[in-house]
């Protein structure tokens, strides 16, 4: 299939990277810690780095809610992600977005749209604009499963197909909007089957395994690029904890949450990854210390840098 | 008596009219899901378990779905208590609720009712930009709907009761860090007694918090409690100040303002939402229209600055109306 | 396929009713004589005749700008239809509404809504009231082409969808929402095939044979009343004129507009009654005759209705 | 110096500006069709030969697509021209303009912006409660976002052009009525001379439409033309009148208005909106504050009354603010 060893091993120290600064951020924010509130992204992370590992700096992307596995992938630097959580003006938006803003234009990523569905619209915009002045870009737009509910995915996907947009949607299904089954609320077993209604491709990939992501992702952004308009992927994945910051999940069956758990994207790629020859468990041990003290530092750093000023309030409200 | 949160007090309200009238039903996102939470907010948390599925009936995340849908199952007789989970969420439901819910009954010359509750929570509460709105304001620019703003636990509970019988769509306004949800170190003590027996508060009739004879500051939901401390402050430099909470923006109270400001003959306004075009604005123009011959001094404004929510405390603490700003505001207008 | 000859009579008469009762209306507007703006169903009779045929009185319809045709096939007098359009007291709103919310709920019809789409979240609300207070009654929510590209068009039909409701989408596709074709707002063959997204049963019928239009409602009707849920039918139809008031609609090609304009539906039914042995070409003219004296009869009730009083401005905000 | 229309001065202020700046476009429905109209009020019309229909570019019937659509392609810096056909279809697009517009650059910390041009067709003109309303007070609300009204075709030009250059999200408000479009009966004849050269009218400085020295009247858009017939009206009583025009409601000019109240002593507002939390009441409250001292007798509001728009033209013309509404105001005002 082709994808060189390094690549692999890159998409693998991102995911090892996310999983980690999140488990950091869960532990920061359960002690009080932090301010405000977190969704956390863990259990998806092959979504989120098997899609922008096809993707250049200058693409752009949209996140929702639960952005910290998004902002990663794209390469948002941990420090800034991690002192926007905390609050500080080293923070990406320098503490004006937190957990459910998180973003930076610079390397391509929309602060993300917190209201369910609201970045796909803009994700089609920025499409267009790429289009419009013939650049050799792309946006990709990740949401959930129960965004696909929303008026916005309708509308948005809609006109991204008509102007075969250099584009790509990226349901990520983790089988739940907050506590709802996605059962319960559309009666359909594929949301990729709603490409469809807009005469686009729509493809299911397992959403678990960072390889089938990326291959999927590659071919539909190299279709986007070539101007053939965009795609609809779905990945199916579940959330390893709750929908939010103190959620037990307590309306999850155990069964289903027994066997999710059980096809974690991490540890399946660990075991690939050996089993290719690429990882060795010492090599694996070294990118999990690394990544632990990159972290560390980015903990530190972020605590020691300076608050906002109240006045600051004031700020960037116009251009 | 009982000492009821303001979740505790909505969901006894809800769960009384549900049992009084089948007609009455919950239907807005995660609000009867089993092992879950009752919506955002807890409110109607068990309520599932009492009434079922259909008459607690989750949906699919669609706010503007939600709404019109409401207005249907309203224009038939039924009376849908819909909620959006954070009142940032209503912009996507505009559409339904200001060209249907507002308007049917009118074009239709009568013919028709939309007996609805919306129920929208706002206030800053540490989330971020989109959050975090106070969004009242929008609403009492639309004639055809009804405002409620209650700020404890007992106006909440009396109240609902009665927007659920209204006859028209009614916005329901709940602010985040009343509610007395657990654990959450920022919230404000909104808990009241709720006496058992049943009662309900009509619209239009706002509540005196506190008397006074310099100054009368008007304020609703969590801006009450920092004006009652403010109200504390203030006695000890001689100031006495009335306070009077509306409940109800529309249908608003206004003998009861207009009474208190002709003996104090000083105003003041405070809510948590942007200064420019809030409900502040509209308050002031008809006060100092009404009580023009009686005001000593301009009536002043305490409201959050134009700009969005931000995330970080340092900044929402400081954007959000605090006492100190109060205690200013009132000593400017009482000359000080 | 045994729909009684009287039945089918019917319909015809409808079908005539609102064909004459429009040409009168649109002379009456070019003319000055009646205010505001009209769009003009024309062209689409057999649509609202064909599916309220088999809707009882307590069922209930939604409607849009181009509501006249949906009033008349729903059975709201013709005199308060034209007092209406006259704003006049005696019009079914009390010249409250006008053209664009025609409707009056004791016939079953909601007043128009004439924001795309926004009809269709209602109808599936009434219908979501007929299930929760179980009773025997089905909503049919009208809207064209044009507003299956809105938001609320998604929202609401997949909650009909997932709450069995007892609902019809019946969507108008004329091929143009305003001046734009319909090919240029969507990638899609057939607006039927937006069902799958919400695993409904989507339904192409010709919406020019009122007796096709007929039989595809009457089975959606039946599913929807035995609690099975509610069906998308696209009704493949044309206007023969402008889309409002005083438009030529130069932007339509003369050779769709000669294919589709042969397409009438009212000759069609009439060739086949005839061909049926059902009608004679002598009570055609008969029934032509009868309408004609109703709209006669309707435009002097009209006109000598009193007009509202200005301050009657005031009435019927609140109840 | 040439008539324009305002439909033709609008449509000179895109063409200049597309000619000028290649990232300009415009974004609607039914506004570059051949054949077609040139949008609801005709003023793209003939545009789409020019500048192809990519940068005309026609959309399906989704206004919270487009309003998203134009955001996201204005953080990539275009500069969107977007409309919606009437005023009443905003509340579908509210969320993107209120939630992502107005905040994307505030949530960013000022990396980004979002210059884009939202234009809203508003006002009552005989087409019922749905296509009637007049909706800039919405917006006056949402920090982020500034807000436009021109009242003829000079201004209308000029300050489309501001926006189009503004860095910011405009939203910018045009009267059916008000247009010119040919052979409406009911139209105001908005027209004015418009320059061959090249014009921008700054936003935040009003116009003073009349000079007068008893009582100052601030009105927008087809209001302007009420207020200028009624002021000819007034002068025969002896009653001088003077005339603002604001142009843009956000940012507003104060010190032009504070100006003139402080010389009048007197001040009426009109708007065709309805008066309950109309952009009237920020205006009121704004005057009775900075200018108590100064005014010798409360100020008036002429607005729509609290209710949808009714169609027949008997209540409509009842229901839009008539000249007789502001004389009578300004005779009260007066003390008379
Ligand atoms: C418009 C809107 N409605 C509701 C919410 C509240 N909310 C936040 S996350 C969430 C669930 C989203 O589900 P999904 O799209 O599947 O994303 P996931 O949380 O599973 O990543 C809800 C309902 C919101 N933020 N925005
Ligand atoms: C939300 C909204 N957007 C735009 C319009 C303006 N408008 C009125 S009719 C129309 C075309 C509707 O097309 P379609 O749904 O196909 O219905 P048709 O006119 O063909 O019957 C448009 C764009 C509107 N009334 N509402
Ligand atoms: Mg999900
Ligand atoms: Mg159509």
């Amino acid at each position: 299939m082709g994808i060189p060893g390094d690549k692999l091993i890159k998409m693998y120290r991102k995911m090892i990277l996310i999983r980690n600064f999140e488990d950091r951020v869960h532990r920061l924010f359960l002690s009080g810690e932090m301010p405000g509130t977190i969704h956390l992204y863990q259990g998806q992370e092959a979504v989120a780095v098997g899609v922008c590992a096809n993707l250049r700096k200058e693409d752009v992307i949209t996140s929702t809610h639960r952005p910290h596995g998004h902002a990663i992938a794209k390469g948002v630097p941990v420090k800034s992600i991690m002192a926007e959580l905390f609050a500080k003006t080293t923070g990406c938006c320098k503490g004006k977005g937190g957990s459910m803003h998180m973003g930076d234009i610079e390397v391509g990523m929309v602060p993300a749209i917190a209201i369910v569905g609201g970045g796909i619209p803009v994700a089609t915009g920025m499409a267009l604009a790429f289009k419009m002045k013939r650049l050799d870009r792309v946006a990709v737009s990740f949401f959930g499963d129960g965004a696909s509910n929303e008026g916005a995915f309708h509308e948005a996907i809609n006109m991204g197909s008509i102007w075969d947009l250099p584009l790509i949607y990226v349901c990520e299904n983790n089988l739940y909007g907050a506590s709802t089954h996605v059962s319960k609320v559309m009666k359909l077993k594929d949301i990729a089957e709603r490409a469809s209604s807009y005469g686009i491709p729509g493809i299911v990939v397992d959403g678990n395994d960072v390889i089938s992501v990326y291959k999927a992702a590659k071919e539909a952004i190299e279709r986007a690029r070539k101007g053939e308009g965009p795609t609809l992927i779905e990945c199916k994945t579940y959330r390893r904890g709750g929908h939010s910051r103190s959620d037990p999940g307590q309306y999850r069956d155990k069964k289903e949450e027994g066997i999710w758990l059980a096809k974690d994207p991490i540890s399946r790629m660990h075991k690939n990854l050996i089993k290719m020859g690429i990882l060795t468990e010492e090599k694996g041990k070294g990118i999990e210390n690394e990544v632990k003290a990159r972290i560390d530092e980015a903990i530190e750093f972020a605590q020691k840098s300076p608050s906002p000023k109240p006045e600051d309030v004031f700020k960037d409200v116009f251009a | 008596m009982r000492r009821l949160t303001v979740a505790e007090a909505l969901r006894e309200a809800i769960r009384e009219e549900m049992r009084r009238d089948s007609t009455v039903f919950c239907i807005g996102e995660d609000i009867g899901i089993k092992g879950g939470w009752g919506g955002a907010f807890t409110v109607s948390l068990g309520l599932s378990e009492e009434f079922g599925h259909l008459r607690i009936l989750d949906t699919p995340i669609s706010e503007l779905g939600i709404a019109g849908v409401a207005v249907g199952a309203a224009l038939m007789g039924m009376r849908p208590i819909a909620d959006v989970e954070y009142g940032d969420f209503i912009f996507l439901a505009m559409d339904q609720l200001i060209n249907n819910a507002a308007k049917l009954r009118y074009m239709s010359a009568g013919k028709l009712k939309v007996p609805m509750v919306m129920r929208i929570p706002v206030g800053a509460s540490g989330r971020g930009a989109q959050h975090a709105q106070s969004v009242e304001s929008y609403f009492i620019h639309v004639p055809g709907l009804k405002v409620v703003c209650p700020s404890n636990a007992y106006d909440a509970k009396g109240l609902l009761k009665t927007a659920i019988r209204d006859d028209n769509p009614v916005m329901f306004f709940e602010h985040k860090l009343l509610y007395g949800a657990k654990g959450r170190r920022e919230n404000v003590d909104a808990r009241a007694e709720v006496p058992q027996e049943e009662y309900l508060i009509p619209f239009g009739v706002a509540d005196i918090k506190r008397r006074g004879s310099h100054v009368t500051i008007i304020a609703t939901l969590r801006m009450v409690y920092t004006v009652v401390s403010a109200a504390e402050k203030l006695k000890d430099e001689g100031i006495s100040v009335e306070i009077i909470d509306p409940r109800t923006l529309i249908p608003l109270d206004k003998d009861t303002i207009l009474k208190s400001v002709r003996k104090t003959n000083h105003a003041v306004i405070v809510h948590e939402d942007n200064l420019t075009g809030g409900w502040g604005a509209e308050m002031a123009a008809f006060i100092s229209s009404e009580a023009f011959d009686y005001l000593d001094a301009p009536l002043k404004r305490v409201c959050a600055p134009d700009t969005p929510v931000p995330f970080a405390p340092v900044m929402e603490n400081y954007w959000v109306p605090g006492e100190a700003d109060v205690i200013r505001a009132v000593r400017e207008v009482m000359g000080g």
